[in-house]
């Protein structure tokens, strides 16, 4: 028991203060990829519903095969792939090689896989909002972007919280591929910690908990978000 | 001149791994500030799996590779190496009385492990994967050493001196001995191990091998390998 | 003579193949309450909606006070912002209500006036709080929408629309969605905005209603104005067969 | 489907193929013969770990998505704490527990390798089978809880107004019901569970992600492998698509 | 005399603090139509759901066919056998109809005969299709209930209710979910059953109809019996003010 304190301590030779760093640093990525996701998938969300044929068939692309491709296929060939294109774009017209920090390469990747959930998680919201909500509010004189952003948005909310936080969760568990390139978030810092003092177990299920921790109070927080979302609802049917 | 260098953040005792704190230790560590110093480098550290090394060397996110990579005919195809910096044997570890040799009638009909993509890997594939049970390929040779000691598998190929840890720890000597080294065959094991660098990076590969004779001659060589080896490391 | 508030001519209106309005023309001076009726799909929500332009006509001109809308060629507005103003010179009330949800009674009645008007809020909610007292839901003012009953969602809805202050108010319905017993409270609340001299367009099944409220009635067939006058000569002397049949079946 | 011939259509497929031909004529597909036997021993692992694991933690899914929605505290409660828990937690992370935690302890029972179970244990397959299999049981009993939550409470009352027994009204109104429901869900569901399948690799199963990167490792090529596994989870992952949407268009009990 | 179908005697049903019915008592003997009419909330829907147990009565007794529901102390069924056998008596049809939605028109209808009751397939599925004929759905039965208007989900469900021989029907408010021009279809299968000699526990708020099929009328105020009486009686020469009033508002 001694023994498993004093790995866990926080400051070294424990590894706790290795993990809780992982931890933030997940945070952080899981935060921005959210973050983008979310303003992608209002934007997408809207472009599905009222875009032209046009953007509505590339929308179609973007959300099926990003949602069809394991990510780490795509941090791969997105993080790699493209920068090894713009680069010896810029070699071939003379320019020095651009560098792409790992974390922004990783935020952007994850928030454009993020950004094809949300597109359709929203979507069905927003679908699902009452039309005479909306045309109450076009009656009324509000502009596209007001009635958006007064009604449509706020009204939907109830409906998508619950599909936002899967993906949040699924944000904060997919920050796990950044150690592809190099990033120390979570996993990897429990990886390093686990191969170098041997102790695969006490990690392993330290970084478990810590997951179940987030998990469950970002469930709670979205739990209220969403109980705050339906303050409106009307109470349950009973009887029939 | 600052110079990335990429290295798996995956712990490789005693060659390279992260501390509690952060701080990158191990030979490969102090062999790099050595190398870099006498080339008048300075290095950065930049932490890439040893899955995107490659790409990310050619995509230009980093500019050498030093992490342990053998120098192969294949790898010889995609990037180039400097001279090796060191070169240790490839031996065979198995249960204390599984009675298993080194040789592909000792591994008749066992199941060997190896970490993916390794140079042992290689060796595996083609000189005992007829006859063994089965090969199996573990993201870390520490997940090999300890599917080892559960006993699903009788066998493990990897660098002498990466399994001398673990053959040390109280696990390793409770379970497990070295069973000797396997024949050469270079054309898969290569010629040790030397610094990645980008194809046609010719003013960088003069710099490192100078580097390599510079360390070796003044002594910084030995002086590192001392603090953590028991003999030379640089194969003959 | 007062001036025209709402002035439609020659109406016409499509969905794919079916013409639903036919070359309409009404109009409805400052104070007029003018009462659409007729069968069920002969038009009349369409025509009302037009006003306001959740649809688009495709052919015809709308003049609401004195400002005529601006069309392309192919009948869609030429000014998204002119449609805007002038959709707050009207006061819509639905057939579903169709109050915010998410937003209480008050929250429900400044929303425009604040975010869209940009009253001050203070000024807003004084408002709005005279209009609730006015409909009978002052008790109500932090209540969702959800928690009220049919009666009480109309009138807050009424309300609603009378906090824009709106040059006339066009009512489709308003009643229809009802139990019987909570018709009576709406109609109370509509017979009242009458008697102060509103302008209203008002479509409605209630005929003993209609012809109480009503200074013209148009009765709407097809897509087409079958018969109109003012309501006793409507009502009591009904010169198309077909107006005739339809005021048999609806009393 | 239907108006695949509409002009924007027909160039962005102008644009695909000509992305798939560039990729084609200019990759490096050299190694493509040798390594053909191991790729398609990839995607028939692949194909059964996803379909053997769906399969037993739908089975799993039903109970606890019932005991959570409608069961008595000390059945919805486990549950509730199994879904939180498996939801909660990288899969991945539940990989390494289940494999190498749990190989942590044989050298501590010397007769589990004389067991009956021995072959079984020692294999990786059966871990990597068991752990996709609770993960989907998890997040499945999460969706069969909203489903049988939110079979409408007039077709319940229907049935017992008739008479029903409790056990005729699960089997024959409400279970039809949810899982007519979640059968869209569970489409998106299982391209996800396809999607979870590269973690095994962790603990040497070899599957088509595994294969390929094995291939990139071997010939250092790099992207082509890439392409080559996108298009095959592509494709596994239209199969998935059209399959549910046939499972769905058979019931087409709402007008379309 | 003709048996009693069903007998209510001392029926109370609280809502946690909410006292919903107040000590009421019926009884229908067989062939007998009694209609319950009230205002909203006076408890009839509760009162009818009591009848089969799908709401719990806090005290009282209730008597189907001769058999008493026995009953523990705290009022909850003793034998969920029992009650599901009398459920099987007693056809229930809802206000929003309740059809299974995953079957068609036939399946719903041959559901419970086949799989509770244990008849022959080919027996249930003859009684049915006579059932669909005879409330006019003939051509329906392999319909989906989504695909029906709602007068012809409606009339499934009747006929759903028919198909397990109960001994009485109880009816809901069947109609008050329909549109106007869909009510009378629904009425006029009721008619027919009344005609034929059905035992029926009818809520509705259709007075004229009331006053047509029933044999007793019964008006339910605020949990209680106000007044109840034959429907002449009680519609022509109404006794109690309320029931006057109420009697003044719907119609
Ligand atoms: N958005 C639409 N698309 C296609 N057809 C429509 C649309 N809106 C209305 N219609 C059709 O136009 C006709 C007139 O509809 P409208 O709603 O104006 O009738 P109404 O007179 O208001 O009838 P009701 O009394 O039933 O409300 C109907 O046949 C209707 O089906
Ligand atoms: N499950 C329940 N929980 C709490 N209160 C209930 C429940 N069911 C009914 N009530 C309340 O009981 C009262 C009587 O309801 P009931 O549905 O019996 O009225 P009703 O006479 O059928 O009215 P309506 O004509 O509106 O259908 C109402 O105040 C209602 O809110
Ligand atoms: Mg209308
Ligand atoms: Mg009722």
């Amino acid at each position: 028991m001694d023994n498993i304190l004093s790995l866990l301590a926080l400051s070294p030779p424990g590894w706790g203060g290795t993990l809780l760093a992982g931890l933030w640093a997940s945070m952080q990525i899981a935060f921005g990829a959210f973050g983008l996701g979310l303003v992608i998938g209002v934007a997408g969300a809207y472009g599905k519903i009222y875009g032209g044929p046009v953007l509505r068939d590339c929308l179609a692309v973007y959300t099926t095969t990003v949602r069809a491709l394991p990510e780490l296929i795509l941090i791969l060939l997105l993080y790699f792939g493209l920068t090894d294109l713009v680069n010896q774009l810029m070699l071939a017209m003379g320019y020095e090689r651009v560098q792409i920090s790992g974390v922004l390469a990783g935020v952007l990747v994850l928030g454009v896989v993020q950004g094809a959930y949300a597109t359709e998680v929203l979507r069905g919201a927003i679908e699902a909002v009452p039309p005479g909500q909306v045309e109450a509010a076009r009656a009324m004189g509000m502009s596209p972007v007001m009635v958006a952003r007064r009604i449509t948005l706020p009204t939907m909310l109830g409906l998508a919280v619950p599909g936002l936080s899967n993906l949040w969760l699924i944000a904060t568990k997919d920050t796990a591929l950044l150690a592809i390139v190099g990033f120390a978030e979570l996993t990897l810092a429990t990886r390093q910690a686990a191969n170098t003092t041997k102790a695969f177990f006490t990690f392993f299920l330290a970084a478990g908990a810590i997951y179940l921790v987030i998990s469950i109070l970002s469930t709670l927080l979205f739990a209220r978000l969403e109980r705050w979302a339906r303050r409106g609802d009307p109470p349950r049917l009973t009887g029939g | 001149e600052t110079l990335r260098v990429g290295m798996a953040p995956e712990p490789y005792p005693p060659f390279a791994s992260v501390d509690a704190s952060g701080n990158w230790t191990g030979w490969e560590i102090e062999m790099m500030e050595a190398l870099c110093k006498a080339a008048s480098y300075e290095c950065v550290i930049t932490p890439i799996a040893w899955d995107g090394l490659i790409p990310a060397l050619n995509a230009g996110q980093i500019d050498a590779i030093m992490n342990s990579m053998s120098i192969t005919p294949e790898r010889q195809e995609v990037i180039d190496f400097s001279n090796k910096y060191y070169n240790t044997p490839t031996v065979i570890v198995a249960a204390k009385d599984a009675g298993i040799t080194p040789d592909q009638a000792g591994l008749t009909g066992k199941v060997i492990g190896v970490q993916v993509s390794t140079i042992h890997q290689a060796y595996v594939e083609k000189h005992f994967a007829s006859v063994a049970a089965e090969v199996k390929a573990y993201q870390t040779q520490d997940e090999a050493n300890q599917d080892l000691v559960a006993g699903r598998i009788d066998a493990i190929q990897a660098d002498s001196i990466a399994l001398d840890a673990f053959l040390a720890s109280a696990e390793g000597q409770a379970c497990c001995a070295t069973m000797g080294a396997v024949a050469d065959d270079p054309e898969v094991l290569g010629l040790g191990v030397g610094v990645g660098l980008r194809k046609g990076d010719e003013k960088l590969k003069e710099a490192f091998n100078k580097a390599i004779e510079t360390v070796r001659a003044d002594g910084s060589y030995d002086a590192v390998t001392a603090k953590y080896f028991a003999s030379s490391i640089y194969g003959e | 003579m007062r001036p025209e508030a709402i002035r439609v001519t020659g109406l016409r209106k499509s969905f794919g193949a079916l013409e639903v309005l036919k070359g309409v023309s009404i109009s409805a001076r400052e104070g007029d309450v003018v009462t659409l009726i007729g069968g069920s799909g002969s038009g009349k929500s369409t025509l009302l909606r037009c006003v306001n332009f959740l649809e688009t006509p495709s052919a015809g001109q709308i003049v609401i006070g004195g400002e005529e809308v601006l069309c392309r060629a192919d009948g869609r507005p030429k000014d998204r912002r002119q449609i805007e103003r002038l959709r707050q010179s009207l006061g819509m009330v639905f057939q579903q209500f169709n109050l915010w949800t998410h937003k209480t009674v008050l929250e429900n009645l400044i929303e425009v006036p604040v975010h869209v008007l940009g009253l001050p809020k203070e000024e807003a909610v004084a408002r709005a709080r005279h209009l609730l007292d006015r409909v009978g839901l002052a008790q109500k003012e932090d209540a969702y929408p959800a928690f009220l009953s049919g009666g009480q969602q109309q009138r807050a809805a009424i309300a609603r629309a009378l906090c824009m202050q709106p040059r006339a108010m066009l009512f489709d319905e308003p009643t229809s969605a009802l139990d019987p017993e909570l018709v009576g409270e709406v109609l109370a609340v509509i017979r009242s905005l009458a008697d102060e001299g509103r302008t209203m367009l008002l479509v409605t099944h209630e005929m003993r209603f209609a012809r109480e409220v009503s200074d013209h009635v148009v009765y709407l067939y097809n897509g087409l104005i079958e018969e109109q006058g003012p309501p006793e000569q409507l009502f009591g002397d009904p010169q198309s067969s077909r107006l005739k049949q339809f005021l048999k079946s609806v009393t | 489907m239907r108006n695949l011939l509409q002009p924007h259509r027909i160039i962005m497929l102008l644009i695909a193929l000509g992305l798939v031909g560039l990729i084609v004529i200019n990759g490096n597909w050299g190694w493509l013969p040798k390594y053909m036997p191991m790729i398609l021993q990839g995607i028939w692992r692949t194909i059964w770990l996803l379909v053997l694991s769906i399969v037993i933690g739908f089975s799993l899914a039903v109970p606890l998505g019932l005991a959570q929605a409608s069961g008595p505290w000390y059945l919805a409660l486990p549950a509730r704490v199994f879904c939180t828990v498996i939801r909660g937690t990288p899969l991945l992370l539940q990989i390494w527990l289940l494999y190498y935690g749990l190989g942590s302890l044989f050298p501590s029972i010397p007769w589990i390798r004389e067991s009956e179970l021995w072959p079984l244990l020692r294999q990786a397959w059966p871990y990597a089978l068991v752990a996709l299999s609770l993960s989907y049981a998890g997040y499945e009993g999460e969706v069969m809880r909203g489903a049988f939550a939110s079979v409408p409470r007039g077709q319940l009352e229907a049935a017992r107004a008739m008479g029903m027994p409790g056990r005729k009204i699960f089997s024959r109104i409400s279970l039809p019901q949810a899982l007519q429901s979640v059968l869209p869900t569970l489409g998106g569901e299982a391209v996800l569970q396809l999607k979870a399948t590269p973690l095994v690799a962790t603990i040497t199963v070899v599957e088509i992600y595994a294969v390929t990167s094995r291939v990139r490792q071997d010939t250092l090529i790099v992207y082509e492998p890439l392409f080559l596994v996108a298009a095959i989870y592509l494709v596994l992952a239209g199969l998935i698509v059209l399959g549910f949407r046939q499972l769905e268009g058979r019931g087409t009990r709402k007008p379309a």
